[in-house]
């Protein structure tokens, strides 16, 4: 039953020619990531992609946080698709859960009540003479991802599976709230049984762990975060889904948002500051990937390319199961073979910084 | 010759006993000790849940029962019987081939409940009072000034150990419902509100009354049971209570008090009980034989029960309740 | 090791958690006074409490939450009553309020 | 001649088991009384209050006069056993001295001296009064064997379950004059002599047994004799016979003025071992009569807190009715025995405790007189309406404690054990009272009552009973009444009647507005009403049953109205009866010209 109902919520997802938004945080997060998707859509799938420098900002942070008006963010929606059309392009694919969270919103807004978006028009008009066709696709990357996760897995240089017993691997998949929780049609699986991640998942050999709060946030929720005097409630969502976890011996987890991949990495870092938990197997952290991390790796990427020696939980052990080869004293050094400054050593960290070679000695 | 049946009470269920036995060519006699037909119905005003006048469920049944030329004994009390005879309060002895016990209930004293102020404060009313106050369309506080603020308690009476009245009696929750919202139709400005330990709204319209209640008339559901009243300043009743879903305790001054008395056993149902040997259960009410294949049947064969007698019900149910007891009556002379 | 300050701490869940509270003491003092599990939550009791209307005392909360093994703090709200006993009498399941405030007590004294 | 014979080691060893027992204990729980009593004790030792101890001594110890009041029969068992043995040991010593002149003579001489005196010259007068004397100490042992079988006729319904070791003990004691009887009457039917008792039993032995066997049945029966004494005196401080010799000090120490009190003390011992398990409390307890349970009753409660294993489940688990106070022949104190081994069991001091009380004051109006209605009152409205309309037409100004809900009096706490507690209670409404300067306390609620007058310290304030109060405004004609046709009967609440001695001053009242029917129990035996908030144990169902029990009682006066003075009580019999329950007020509030 839980295993078919995803099929239930089904969307279209445009087979080429993408107009790329990208997310404001990823880019700090995981720099990696973005251009990881980039790379792979393009290389290896030799699909056509815009990575327009014109766009901005969605302002969707502001929004959710009582800074950006209604109507600000509309119109700021609104040029992104001026831009879109004027570039020739109408399928709208975006980086950012909330900026698709976002864009749905205000589409369906739009559609609700149409003079919302003629005021659009208006203003948008206004402040940059522009005017704008709405997209034909809207979707999130790891829809588009999803979309050809078949024909990741016909290249796939390695598989989600323990290369030494041939197990597959256990993962707890993340879907970012504002992905199908406002509009469950908007997501793949809808908002109760997610499958965008857990379909990449199991094409890939994996095995997706599904856990009593697998539903639940991961805490980041904006001004909960934002507000130091609100932290404590944040780290106690991302505790509870750990705790939830924990039994099931991940071997890592997935994320499709940015938020969550962020917090649920980082948060297992301060709980085991504060309170001397940690939930990895190994009796260090779980490791925290996004989903192009995890494309990437079965596509055989250079882990330190992808960027995720950026994550706050170690990722060898991950790639020491999956068979990976790695270069251990490359970890630090840039894409252009600078050092790039090192986290102090911490519990959750299985591989102590001292060891690692330091381009300053 | 007719075989004859003696139907004790002439409420609505002892009249539609009647009825129904006389159209089967049975010979009924209707032995009522008020000097009317028509028992608690005759003080009611509308009937929930599509505020039907009581009236006229009364007129209809009363005319009835005269154009069949049913004879009713009234102002006659019965105080004892057996399956062919009733034995009167003057100590006449009627005979018949069977008797059906349609003798109803007694709701409950709500001065019993010295803390809610009956009897003592004004304004502190019962939800019979309020059926009697709009029959004689005079509904407003003692002085006789429109109300602001009204309150309804459910249970007084029912689900209640101190006074040893364990069961529910029923009709309550949908009265208290059905009352406010007659109170805000006729006081559009007042605030009503109603305290109460559970809503139960088992019948056909009635959860949806109870949510037109809440949408359409704004009547406001405190889940609570008020503790204590007490009068204010200005002849106003304080209420205490404690407003269990946000865990705090609630206090407010209404202008009326009005507890939904629940109904409770008659107390001759043990005399009566006595002589044949009829069952009650722990609530002091009658006791049917079965309660799915005979729950109009006594456990003394030629005795019958219809309506209250036997547990709380509705005005419907009594009503139904009264044909089935007299088809069953009719079976058991051999009409 | 030293646990590092972040200016904030991992906020306790307000859920009420049946697969880890420990029930053993919950069920004591529902083996001793079975009739508390009649209450049927009318706040009747909490309503006529006088300590309840001094302060934030809630007998109904407190009781209802050891019986879900939330033990925390019980001890001390119960303290805060005076045993006077009119919960008893306003009490439409019969429960014997003050025995259960006893009752509690002594089975979280040492809580 | 030598007073020694084989046989009476075991009477020796335990009698001087027995007394070095005694001494310890007493010397033990002397040692430990407080300061102040030990004080009381000496300044008490030369006054009148020691020859009254001594009378009471006679009176209780020996001749058992309470227990007459109880049931004669019973009362004369327990004086024969008791005072015929006091007898026969005097007049054994007489008869030693009238035989031997001043000399000493080992205990066992006295004791045993028919054995000892075979050789002597018979003094037929002594013979005669011993025998009269074991004649009337077995007729109470028949009496004792004819209670276990019988013991309606001795006015007790039940009697006391015993323990082992009593078991014993009354086993030994039973036979031990039986035995005494057997052994004197051998001796006399092999040397003669003896009265018309152990004279004649020994002629018929002589008469049918050989004197062989009868020489094997005297040592059989002189060793059984002492034996049975032995084995009841090492068995006698340990059970309940115990009581036999603690009578006595807690005589002299109760005339000196030594109380218990809700904490407990070493005087305490001397109560709690001076019960006897006569069983006479438990007939009256209610909880046995209405409710069957039978292991909580003052007897079983003293029993257990003796042997230490007092559980939480008979100390909480009475009304506290004082209903077999009463009735105790030993007079023991037992509510507040009862009361400080709650203290014991429940108290935990806690300073922080009732924090919020500070700064709290929820009176209303002025006035030298306070009215202070009791939590409980709060729910008897008609109770409040009654005293405001009483107020009014006496035109008092009064000060109101509580209409908003105040703090409870703390004797609800108390009364649970949590002593330390409850004066928290005590001292914020004592500051409450003085506070507002009022010079009379009016409660309508005699639990209050109770508390005010023995817990608070109220100086220059006096405290009533609304009853009180209203009678007094009735004598000096500050309220005027119509008497009415209505016969009401009335029921004493216990804090007020056996608790504060109240009986008279509701009657007055009733009879000022109406006819009093009395019930059966009625005064010092009224019955409880079954809610009293001392019991924490029974259920509200068993409460229900106490009160019907007592409501069929008060209906059977035939009254129209049953009048009580008490909001709890008020509450409780409203259960148990349809008829009309009132509260003393508002029949007065009602029959106002």
């Amino acid at each position: 039953m839980k295993r078919r109902s995803w099929q239930e919520y089904q969307k279209e997802i445009a087979d080429d020619h993408y107009y790329y938004a990208r997310s404001c945080i990823r880019q700090n997060f995981f720099p990696g990531s973005e251009k990881a998707f980039i790379d792979i859509l393009t290389n290896d799938l030799g699909k056509d992609l815009l990575d327009d420098p014109k766009h901005s900002s969605c302002t969707g942070i502001g929004y959710h946080s009582d800074i950006v008006p209604l109507e600000t963010i509309m119109t700021v929606v609104a040029r992104q698709f001026a831009l879109m059309n004027e570039a020739g392009y109408e399928n709208f694919v975006t980086s950012c859960i909330t900026s698709f969270g976002i864009y749905t919103e205000i589409l369906a807004t739009w559609q609700e009540f149409p003079e919302t978006e003629e005021k659009t028009r208006e203003n948008l008009y206004k402040a940059t003479g522009r005017e704008f066709r709405k997209p034909a696709n809207v979707a999130h990357t790891s829809d588009v991802m999803f979309h050809f996760r078949d024909e990741i897995a016909r290249r796939a240089k390695h598989r989600l599976v323990n290369a030494v017993t041939g197990e597959p691997l256990k993962v707890v998949e993340h879907i970012g709230c504002h992905y199908a929780k406002i509009f469950p049609k908007s997501g793949i699986g809808g908002s109760e049984f997610p499958y965008v991640l857990a379909g990449m998942i199991e094409s890939w050999g994996g095995e997706v762990v599904d856990y009593p709060e697998r539903r639940h946030c991961c805490g980041f929720g904006f001004r909960n975060y934002l507000v130091q005097a609100n932290r404590g409630y944040s780290i106690a969502n991302s505790h509870k889904k750990l705790e939830s976890m924990a039994p099931y011996k991940p071997d890592f987890i997935v994320a499709n948002c940015p938020g969550c991949a962020m917090f649920l990495d980082k948060w297992q870092y301060a709980i085991a500051e504060m309170e001397g938990t940690t939930y990895g197997q190994n009796g260090h952290g779980i490791p925290v990937l996004t989903y192009e991390e995890m494309a990437g790796l079965v596509l055989g990427y250079d882990p330190w390319a992808l960027g995720i020696q950026m994550h706050q939980v170690d990722v060898e052990p991950l790639l020491d199961k999956m068979g990976i080869d790695y270069d251990p004293a490359a970890k630090y050094l840039g894409r252009n073979g600078k050092y790039i400054g090192k986290p102090a050593s911490a519990v959750v960290n299985c591989c102590p910084t001292d060891t690692i070679y330091d381009i300053r000695e | 010759m007719k075989k004859r049946i003696i139907v004790i009470g002439g409420g609505v269920a002892g009249m539609q006993t009647a009825l129904r036995l006389a159209e089967q060519g049975l010979e009924p006699v209707i032995v009522e000790k008020e000097p009317e037909l028509g028992g608690k119905l005759r003080g009611w005003h509308v009937l929930f849940p599509t505020f039907t006048p009581a009236e006229e469920v009364l007129t209809d049944l009363r005319r009835r029962v005269n154009e069949s030329g049913i004879e009713a004994l009234t102002s006659t009390e019965v105080v004892a019987l057996t399956p062919r005879s009733v034995t009167l309060a003057d100590g006449r002895v009627l005979t018949g081939d069977a008797v059906v016990l349609a003798s109803g209930s007694t709701l409950f004293d709500a001065s019993i409940k010295e803390e809610y102020g009956y009897g003592i404060y004004d304004n502190v009313f019962t939800s019979a009072d309020v059926e009697r106050m709009f029959n004689e369309g005079r509904v407003s506080k003692t002085d006789g000034t429109a109300p602001r603020r009204i309150a309804f308690l459910h249970c007084v009476g029912s689900r209640d150990e101190k006074v040893c009245q364990q069961h529910c009696s029923k009709v309550c929750c949908v009265t208290g419902v059905k009352q406010a919202i007659e109170m805000k139709r006729l006081f559009p400005e007042a605030d009503v509100f109603n305290f109460y330990m559970d809503i139960r709204m088992f019948g056909p319209g009635y959860e949806e009354m109870y949510r037109e209640a809440q949408q359409t008339y704004n009547i406001h559901f405190v889940r609570g049971r008020i503790s204590e009243a007490s009068p204010t300043i200005d002849g106003r009743v304080q209420i205490k209570a404690e407003d269990t879903l946000t865990g705090r305790p609630l206090r407010m001054s209404v202008d009326m008090l009005i507890l939904l008395i629940g109904m409770r056993a008659n107390d001759d149902n043990a005399s009566l009980a006595g002589g044949p040997g009829l069952e009650r259960a722990r609530s002091g009410f009658m006791r049917p034989r079965n309660l799915f294949l005979g729950n109009i049947a006594s456990n003394v064969d030629g005795i019958f029960y219809a309506g209250t007698v036997t547990a709380p019900k509705t005005i419907g149910e009594s009503l139904n309740e009264a044909t089935a007891a007299a088809d069953a009556a009719a079976r058991y002379v051999g009409a | 090791m030293a646990a590092i300050n972040f200016g904030y701490t991992i906020s306790k869940p307000r859920v009420i958690d049946l697969d880890r509270n420990n029930l053993r003491k919950s069920d004591e003092i529902l083996r001793e006074m079975p009739e508390l599990q009649t209450c049927i939550g009318c706040g009747a009791c909490t309503a006529i409490c006088t300590a309840g209307n001094l302060t934030s005392f809630n007998f109904r909360k407190v009781h209802t939450l050891v019986r879900r093994g939330e033990y925390q703090g019980a001890y001390e709200e119960m303290n805060k009553c005076m045993l006077c006993g009119k919960c008893r009498l306003v009490c439409p399941r019969g429960i014997n309020t003050r025995g259960v405030v006893m009752l509690i007590k002594r089975k979280l004294g040492d809580f | 001649m030598t007073f020694y014979a084989p046989f009476c080691l075991p009477f020796i060893l335990g009698a001087a088991v027995m007394f070095l027992t005694l001494l310890c204990k007493w010397g033990h729980w002397l040692w430990e009384l407080p300061r102040r009593d030990k004080m009381r004790l000496l300044r008490g030792l030369p006054t009148r209050k020691t020859l009254e101890a001594v009378g009471e001594v006679i009176s209780e110890s020996l001749l058992h006069r309470r227990i007459f009041r109880v049931n004669p029969l019973l009362g004369y068992m327990h004086m024969s056993l008791a005072f015929g043995w006091f007898l026969l040991i005097a007049v054994g010593w007489i008869e030693t001295i009238a035989y031997l002149g001043f000399r000493y003579v080992p205990l066992q001489g006295h004791v045993f001296f028919k054995y000892f005196a075979t050789g002597l010259e018979h003094k037929p007068v002594f013979d005669f009064l011993m025998d009269l004397l074991l004649l009337f100490v077995l007729s109470g042992v028949a009496l004792a064997w004819g209670k276990r079988v019988w013991s309606r006729a001795m006015g007790l319904k039940r009697t006391t379950k015993h323990v082992l070791g009593d078991r014993i003990a009354l086993s030994a004691l039973w036979f031990i004059f039986p035995a005494r009887l057997v052994a004197e009457s051998t001796t006399c039917a092999i040397y003669g002599g003896g009265g018309f008792l152990t004279g004649s039993l020994g002629g018929w032995m002589a008469a049918h047994i050989g004197t062989m066997p009868l020489l094997t049945l005297e040592s059989v029966a002189w060793w059984f004799y002492s034996s049975c004494l032995g084995l009841f005196f090492v068995a006698l401080p340990f059970s309940r016979y115990m009581h036999i010799f603690t009578e006595i000090p807690l005589i002299f120490l109760r005339r000196y003025g030594i109380r218990s009190s809700e904490k407990e003390s070493s005087y305490d011992h001397f109560q709690v071992e001076a019960c006897s398990r006569c069983g006479i409390c438990i007939d009256p307890c209610q909880l046995q009569s209405v409710l069957g349970i039978n292991d909580v009753q003052s007897v079983y409660f003293l029993r257990d807190r003796r042997y230490h294993h007092l559980r939480l489940q008979v100390a909480d688990n009475c009304l506290m009715c004082g209903r077999c106070a009463e009735r105790c022949p030993v007079d023991i104190d037992l509510n507040t025995l009862r009361l400080n081994s709650r203290d014991t069991m429940h108290n935990v001091p806690d300073e922080r405790r009732y924090g919020y009380f500070k700064g709290l004051d929820r009176s209303s109006g002025e006035g030298k007189v306070g009215y202070f209605a009791g939590c409980m009152t709060l729910l008897t409205p008609r109770t409040l309406s009654a005293m405001t309309t009483i107020f009014e037409a006496a035109g008092e100004e009064v000060w109101w404690a509580d209409r908003e809900g105040g703090v409870c009096c703390g004797r609800p706490l108390k009364l649970a054990g949590e002593t330390d507690s409850a004066r928290k209670m005590m001292k914020y409404n004592a500051d409450l009272f003085r506070k507002h300067g009022i010079t009379t306390l009016v409660t309508s609620c005699p639990i209050c009552l109770k508390v005010f007058r023995e817990d608070y310290d109220l100086p220059g304030i006096e405290v009533l009973h609304h009853s009180e109060y209203i009678l007094r405004l009735i004598r000096a004609g500050r309220l005027t009444l119509e008497h009415g046709t209505t016969r009401y009967t009335y029921h004493d609440p216990c804090e007020l009647g056996r608790g504060s001695g109240i009986y008279d001053e509701p009657r007055a009242v009733i009879e000022a507005v109406g006819d009093l029917l009395e019930p059966a129990s009625t005064r010092e035996n009224a019955l409880c009403c079954g809610s009293s908030v001392a019991n924490t144990a029974i259920s509200d169902g068993q409460q229900v049953q106490i009160a019907r029990s007592v409501a069929a009682e008060l209906e059977a006066t035939g009254a129209d109205v049953i009048v009580t003075a008490c909001p709890l009580c008020k509450k409780a019999l409203g259960r148990g009866t349809r008829g009309e329950v009132r509260d003393l007020s508002e029949i007065v509030a009602a029959s106002l010209k």
